[in-house]
């Protein structure tokens, strides 16, 4: 029979970074695939199996994620994974579920490597930074007739990934790839590295940074007079919180990612539920990680309970294939099919105006 | 101009490493301990602010929150003398310093449970306003920790140099049994730096968030700082000033003059260069031991 | 006989599992001079250490003035008056002379009294007066030795307990160092706890002697009784010390054992 | 030729002239005693010579050979070992081990014949340990060999100390205060010991003593230093005689 | 209670001190070698990992514990290592060479590399290894060409004479590589306890200056020493690349020499044990409190970060517990145990100590 699978119960791991550096986004991410969960158990479970949900904390390192993956393939023999956060432990990973077939859901990396061969076994939530660099690039470009294009990254799969979309699309729009910076997760002062970008008269920069590295670059700008500049950043760094710093500090970022900001839409029914229930369950605001937590274990549920009470891999493979709907925490359309094992198609492109993330355009 | 500008900032940067480098030296200075906390110590002293005046937490005014959460810090640092670091007295100082990295692992902790990962940012109004002078801009935080940072090192200096106090506090990190013999009471002097260092720790983490917002992981600015008071000849006050500004001030330069790649690396490249031609950092306090 | 200044009863101390004092007894009165004897390792340094909180006893009373101290911390054991210039200098290296004996004076308050004491030990040793600025650990292993001493002066004490004071020192320099004790002993009625190798000089200087041997003190008496001891003649004063070479294997046993 | 000759030799820290223009040869086979008054700069004279500090000016010649062209650790290989005035054993080995450590200048085996503990190491590990062995013996040592250094009493680690410089089997021997802080018994056994060394070993001694009856005793000559410079020189009846040595450093009271 | 008699210098130098410790030690091994039978899978992979960390922690002992010499950046060995292990078999080199060669070609870079940091000593050395441990991220980085710099490597299934070993497939089989690596080096650090060289790094670590006066030529010592101790690591980092399967730029951080270091001192510094022990603690303790949290209070996140903010406070009361580390307190329970029914229940009881400067060299 298939591991991670009672009559009575569902095991779905994920070893995720609740401690260390990306503990922003992998803890507000588990608490909203946590509250998915506890509905469906609340309400019966699927097929009437209860979910068991276990997290492995990596802290952001691959031995300690290596360790998990023992934990739960070994101990915990999981069903599926979902929302395994970092894309080298994702990667790493892989070499663990591939021989066992394990499914890999919505992994917390927007990688194009979430998707590598084999693919059968492996899907993802929504757009790869790469498609979201495409797209927001293209949307200013056109929109602000821009030139040059520049890129501010860490020096990380994460950063090379969005540094070379970025130059891929510069060059296929026939503009001119003007000037790059590398930084430290620890990194704080951008004067030297804005000095350097604004000389070389950049109109684009998109950003592969830490979320407060984002907010500082973006103030940085400011502070030194640089207003006729885009920082682009994606949905590593889509957050609300960085939309309502104080003094309207980001005022003007752009982002592109693969869903729909959630404060921007608190007063609609579905999103403000979700906000209402989050912060009743975990007493802390839900932001745009809780969002995709939790719209990650619905798919998960939804590909369950289209696989029937007889669950075996490959009847939870073809029920994730089969799936199509739309989400509207997300106010995106989700779908999966044989040859598409990526969800959310859409590309949101947003600005911040007076603290919130506006959409502007969608692709 | 651009120079002039890459130059000042730098240096208000600087300013920040060498406060958190302050606090390195302090308990070294007193008690050759290394606290490798003191980093997650400062993010701590910048939250414990956040928490007193953030309008969504106890909204106290600024100018009152700020003396508290320096008095918090303090409490807190001779406290964790009192009760955890004082049963390792006499003790390998590597045990010291492991201790503190298992105490930055629990701070992070609690830091993450009572204020979340997210990052935050601290309502000061020391973020709020720039300086513009002849075109080099400053924010007022930058000021503020240019100003601060060189105040408490003179004064923490002239404790040091001049008061009996510190110089018993230097001579308890010499020889723990001949400054008892002295009548020093050096477990309670060693439990005074700490607290002295955890008040640092909350100066450095009040200007750090309030140029821009924090996280339970800002702490891990600790190294550079580290790194700095290294430069500048760990166990020395102007010392850890110094390095950091050296530290500070070539982050720009290299980011603005560097292919990128190599630009982040410098202040480390910098750092292994002084060792190898100062061994013991800019200014030193190590002899040869005579026989 | 008075009250005792300083009473020892029945103390025990350990280095982890190795008893190093066994029950050790001694009275010290007010203005006395006792000297502790004893072979190297006998647990001379240790029964100093303990009565000066360095270490702390398992078993028995330290009692200073009628109140025990035992256990205490160092530093609460110097305010009572009790100093202890510890074996093997131990000064504050990285310091200059003039601060090691600023440090000397930290229980004190009376600006005026620690400057003239201050002019007093570099009176008698002049020396540290021409080297105020030089780093401690820098001085000759006698110049240091030196410093011990002027420091442990610097404190004005009730009572000190000195740990081989003439340790390294050149001849001339033992003689004057004993001189000073002797007037601070007659002057300044500073009683004193006198653990030496030169039993000499020592039992020459003191009132009362303890003998201590592995722990134990084996032998007490005023100094010049033991003074006339054959034993301690033999093994603390060097009188055979003309013995044949093939003496050295034979050892006399001693009639304590 | 002496086995050992200090020419002219000048050092000065800051202000203070610690050797001041000194000479002094020392011959083969003989006990020659520095003495001198605290600071006079007898144990820098053994820094010179081990090689910690560099003279201002002025040479030190050792078997004709000139030391100034030698790094501290080839000191030892020219076959000269020295004891500290302080003791500075290695205080988390034991007594053996540190013994063993002065053998280590006769260490033939390379690094990967040790990881393998090859045959030969073995071989050699036992030869110096009979090497040490009768070193413990000639001093008395046994009950000491697997303790600790941290803990033995002062006395004890002065005598190790000696052992360790002896083992490492030396033509010259520097030892500053050998009997500082022992008592009258354990420093009649050093005298023993140092008559032994130069007679049985062969070895030449040099060393600096306060304590005049050892020194008269044992050496065949002694020099008075005063400021880093030389008083007097010459038998120990001599030198005590001088009323420059007795004035500076002898005080008139003494024996 | 057990009396040693010695009747040879050959007691002094033996491999095991005597009958009895030799007994101890083939039943320990004989408890690896049937490991594999009494455990599953889950945890045969976690001794695993924890025999790659106390070799790790061997290499660190050899020159923290032995001379005295502070890493913070053994990460970067380990990846040197790793990266030169994969690097030579890609090149074609068989695994039984291209793994020794691995080791050694990492012992020769530490070598180099501790030739200006010979000057440094405590913190300073500390903070220069600190940064080695940074660099080397971006050194992979910019290396991209051989070592693939921020999409990483994945390590070739393992083929000694056609024998194949996989980490995933085959834990057994892996196990038991590691499990004679492990054996090796720990030999070969037995070895040079035993040897002159052993010696040596102790006499260094305690006092320089008589270590001169003896002929110990100081700085060829500690730069063997970082040869010897980043060779034992080099191949740690091999084996830890297996384990994980992949590895990148991100794989060695420093908080991994952070980690490293901290087992070497709650192990014991300076003892074959410690590094055993402490591997113990710091490769299970995570899993065990990731076990016991599931156990109770379910296995999804209730406070995140709970198992390594536990995790720092039971590193804390070790060290207050035990200083010297856990070897110091199996010495003590040994002792104990050897002098039943005669020890005093106070006679471990801490004396008061006292530290004095290090600032003096
Ligand atoms: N740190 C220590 N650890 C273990 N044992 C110790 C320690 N210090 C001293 N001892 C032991 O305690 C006993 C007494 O030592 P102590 O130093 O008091 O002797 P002492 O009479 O002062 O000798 P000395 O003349 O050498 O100074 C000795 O046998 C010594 O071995
Ligand atoms: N590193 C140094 N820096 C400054 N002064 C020094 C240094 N080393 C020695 N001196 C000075 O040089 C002089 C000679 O010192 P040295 O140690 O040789 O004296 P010594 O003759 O051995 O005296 P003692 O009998 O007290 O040991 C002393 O005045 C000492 O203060
Ligand atoms: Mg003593
Ligand atoms: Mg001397």
């Amino acid at each position: 029979d298939t591991q991670g699978v009672s009559d009575t119960e569902v095991v779905i791991g994920s070893v995720n970074d609740l401690s260390g550096i990306f503990a922003a986004v992998g803890v507000p991410a588990v608490n909203g695939a946590n509250l998915r969960f506890d509905e469906i158990n609340a309400a019966g479970g699927v097929h009437g199996r209860q979910i068991r949900f276990v997290v492995e904390d990596n802290g952001y390192q691959i031995p300690r994620a290596m360790q998990g993956y023992n934990k739960l393939l070994n101990r915990d023999k999981v069903f599926a994974m979902l929302l395994s956060l970092g894309t080298p432990m994702n990667t790493a990973g892989f070499k663990l579920l591939d021989p066992k077939g394990i499914p890999n859901i919505s992994p917390l990396s927007a990688s194009v490597q979430m998707l590598q061969e084999p693919a059968h076994n492996k899907f993802t939530g929504f757009s790869s930074y790469w498609d979201q660099v495409q797209a927001g690039v293209r949307y200013l470009a056109g929109e602000f007739d821009s030139k040059e294009i520049c890129s501010m990254y860490i020096p990380s799969d994460f950063g090379k990934e969005i540094s070379d979309s970025t130059k891929a699309i510069t060059s296929s729009l026939g503009l001119s790839f003007a000037a790059e910076t590398t930084h430290k997760p620890d990194e704080l002062n951008f004067v030297g590295s804005l000095t350097k970008l604004k000389s070389a008269g950049c109109d684009i920069v998109t950003m592969a940074l830490g979320v407060r590295q984002g907010i500082t670059v973006v103030g940085t700008a400011k502070k030194l007079g640089w207003t006729d500049v885009k920082f682009l950043n994606t949905s590593a760094g889509f957050l609300g919180v960085v939309a309502a710093v104080p003094g309207g500090v980001t005022e003007g970022l752009y982002a592109s990612a693969g869903w729909v900001d959630l404060t921007a839409r608190a007063d609609d029914e579905v999103p403000a539920k979700f906000m209402a229930d989050y912060n009743a369950k975990f007493d802390k605001p839900a932001s745009g990680f809780s969002m995709l937590g939790y719209t990650a274990a619905d798919t998960l549920i939804r590909a369950l309970e289209a696989a029937g009470p007889d669950l075996t891999q490959e009847a939870f493979l073809a029920g994730m294939e089969s799936l199509s709907y739309f989400d509207a925490l997300t106010d995106t359309d989700i779908t999966y099919a044989a040859d598409d094992h990526r969800g959310a198609d859409d590309i949101v492109i947003s600005v911040v105006e007076n603290g919130m993330w506006r959409e502007l355009s969608r692709q | 101009m651009e120079v002039l500008q890459l130059l000042v900032s730098g240096l208000a940067n600087g300013c920040v490493y060498g406060l958190i480098a302050l606090g390195f030296v302090l308990i070294y200075k007193a008690t050759e301990a290394v606290n490798f906390a003191q980093g997650d110590f400062m993010m701590l002293g910048a939250f414990v602010t956040l928490g007193l005046t953030n309008a969504e937490h106890m909204d106290l005014p600024f100018w009152v929150a700020a003396p508290l959460a320096i008095l918090v810090m303090a409490a807190l640092g001779y406290l964790l003398d009192f009760f955890v670091l004082r049963r390792l007295f006499g003790q390998s100082q590597t045990a010291v310093v492991i201790l503190t990295i298992a105490l930055g692992f629990v701070i992070r902790f609690v830091a993450g449970v009572i204020w979340g990962h997210e990052p935050q940012t601290l309502e000061s109004p020391l973020s709020i306003g720039d300086i513009n002078i002849g075109g080099v801009v400053l924010g007022m935080a930058d000021v503020a920790v240019i100003v601060v940072t060189v105040l408490l090192t003179l004064f923490l200096f002239q404790f040091f140099q001049r008061t009996k106090l510190g110089l018993a506090m230097q001579a308890a990190s010499q020889n723990q049994m001949a400054a008892y013999y002295m009548g020093i009471p050096v477990k309670r002097v060693q439990g005074l730096i700490w607290g002295l260092s955890g008040a640092t720790a909350a100066i450095a983490g009040i200007l750090f968030a309030s140029k821009g917002a924090i996280d339970p992981n800002a702490g891990l600015l600790g190294i550079k700082a580290f790194a700095a008071a290294v430069i500048g000849g760990f166990g020395s006050l102007p010392g850890a000033l110094v390095g950091g500004l050296i530290v500070g001030v070539i982050e720009p330069f290299a980011s603005r003059y560097f292919a990128a790649g190599y630009s982040q690396i410098a202040p480390y490249v910098l750092l292994l260069l002084v060792l190898v031609f100062r061994p013991n950092g800019l200014f030193s306090q190590v002899r040869v031991k005579k026989v | 006989m008075g009250d005792a200044l300083l009473e020892i009863k029945n103390l025990e101390s350990f280095y982890g599992p190795i008893m190093a004092i066994r029950g050790v007894s001694l009275k010290v009165e007010k203005g006395q001079i006792v000297t502790v004897l004893g072979a190297n390792g006998a647990g001379k340094s240790t029964l100093l250490k303990t009565i000066s909180g360095i270490m702390d006893p398992e078993k028995g009373q330290v009692i200073f003035k009628g109140c025990e101290i035992q256990g205490q911390e160092p530093h609460r054991i110097v305010q009572h008056g009790i100093v202890h210039v510890p074996e093997g200098r131990e000064v504050f290296p990285l310091l200059t002379v003039d601060e090691n004996l600023t440090l000397g004076a930290y229980t004190r308050n009376d600006k005026v009294g620690v400057q003239r004491d201050r002019e007093m030990v570099f009176d008698y040793f002049p020396i540290l007066a021409e080297r105020r600025g030089q780093e401690a650990g820098t001085l000759s292993g006698g110049q240091q030795q030196m410093l011990a001493i002027g420091r442990g002066l610097m404190l004005s004490p009730e009572i000190m307990l000195l740990d081989e004071p003439s340790l390294g020192l050149s001849p001339l320099l033992v003689q004057e160092i004993f001189a000073i004790l002797r007037r601070l002993n007659a002057e300044e009625k500073v009683t004193m706890v006198l653990v030496e190798q030169n039993a000499r000089i020592a039992l020459d200087l003191a009132n009362v002697g303890y003998v201590m041997e592995i722990g134990r003190i084996v032998m007490d008496g005023t100094a010049e009784r033991l003074m006339q001891s054959e034993d301690i003649k033999a093994f603390y004063l060097g009188h055979q010390e003309a013995g044949q070479r093939d003496e050295r294997r034979w050892k006399r046993k001693k009639t304590w054992r | 030729m002496s086995l050992l000759e200090i020419k002219e030799a000048t050092l000065k820290f800051g202000g203070v002239v610690a050797v001041n223009n000194l000479s002094l040869s020392v011959e083969e086979g003989e006990v020659y005693a520095i003495v001198g008054p605290n600071g006079a700069g007898k144990s820098t004279v053994f820094n010179l010579i081990s090689r910690f500090y560099q003279p201002f000016s002025g040479s030190i010649t050792f078997d004709g050979q000139n030391l100034l062209d030698r790094a501290p650790d080839q000191v030892a290989d020219l076959g000269i070992a020295r004891t500290f005035q302080n003791i500075e054993l290695f205080d988390h080995a034991t007594v053996l081990q540190n013994l063993l450590v002065g053998r280590h200048r006769h260490r033939k085996t390379s690094l990967v014949e040790e990881l393998f503990f090859a045959p030969r190491v073995r071989r050699e590990e036992i030869a110096h340990r009979e090497v040490v062995e009768e070193v413990i013996d000639f001093l008395d040592l046994q009950p000491y060999r697997d303790k600790m250094i941290a803990g033995l009493p002062y006395g004890v680690r002065k005598v190790v100390e000696l052992g360790r410089a002896l083992a490492t089997g030396p033509k010259l021997l520097l030892l500053d205060e050998p009997a500082s802080g022992l008592s009258v018994e354990e420093t009649q056994d050093m005298r023993w010991w140092i008559d032994d060394i130069r007679k049985q070993m062969g070895i030449t001694v040099l060393m600096v003593e306060h304590d005049m009856g050892l020194v008269s005793s044992v050496s065949d000559r002694v020099l008075a230093l005063a400021d880093g410079a030389k008083l007097a020189e010459g038998t120990p009846a001599e030198v005590q005689a001088d009323p420059a040595v007795i004035e500076a450093y002898l005080g008139v009271g003494a024996v | 209670m057990r009396v040693l008699f010695k009747t040879s210098y050959n007691d002094d130098i033996r491999l095991f001190p005597d009958r009895w410790t030799l007994a101890v030690y083939a039943a320990l091994l004989a408890l690896a070698v049937l490991l594999p039978v009494l455990l599953d899978e889950f945890y045969i992979g976690e001794v695993t990992n924890v025999l790659i960390w106390a070799i790790a922690g061997l290499g660190l002992m050899l020159l923290t514990g032995q001379t005295g010499q502070v890493s913070l950046g053994h990460a970067a060995f380990l990846a040197i290592g790793c990266y030169t292990n994969t690097i030579l078999i890609e090149a074609g080199l068989p695994f039984i060479v291209a793994f020794p060669l691995a080791g050694v070609i990492t012992g020769v870079v530490g070598a180099i590399i501790a030739i200006p940091a010979l000057r440094l000593h405590g913190i300073y050395l500390a903070i220069a290894t600190i940064a080695l441990s940074i660099l080397a991220d971006d050194i992979i980085v910019l290396l991209d060409p051989w070592t693939g710099g921020v999409s990483g490597k994945f390590p070739a299934v393992i083929t000694i004479f056609g024998l194949e070993i996989e980490r995933w497939t085959m834990p057994v089989r892996f196990y038991y590589l590691v499990l004679v690596v492990t054996m090796i080096c720990t030999l070969f650090y037995r070895n040079l306890l035993r040897a002159p060289l052993g010696r040596a790094f102790a006499a260094v670590r305690d006092s320089e200056i008589s270590a001169t006066a003896m002929g110990v030529h100081i700085a060829r010592t500690k730069v063997k020493a970082f040869g010897l101790s980043c060779m034992i690591t080099g191949w740690a980092g091999a084996l830890m690349g297996y384990y994980a399967g992949a590895f990148n730029n991100e794989t060695f951080s420093l908080v991994i020499s952070i980690t490293l270091l901290m087992m070497i001192v709650i192990g014991g510094l300076g003892s074959i044990h410690g590094a055993f022990f402490g591997a113990v603690v710091v490769a299970f303790l995570p899993q065990v409190l990731s076990i016991a949290k599931g156990a109770m209070i379910g296995g999804s996140v209730a406070i995140p970060g709970l198992e390594t903010g536990v995790f720092g406070l039971i590193l804390i009361l070790f060290i207050l517990f035990e200083p010297m580390g856990l070897y110091g307190r199996w010495l003590k329970i040994r002792t104990w145990f050897e002098l039943f029914p005669f020890a005093r229940k106070d006679m471990f009881r801490r004396q008061k100590s006292y530290l004095k400067t290090e600032r003096l060299r």
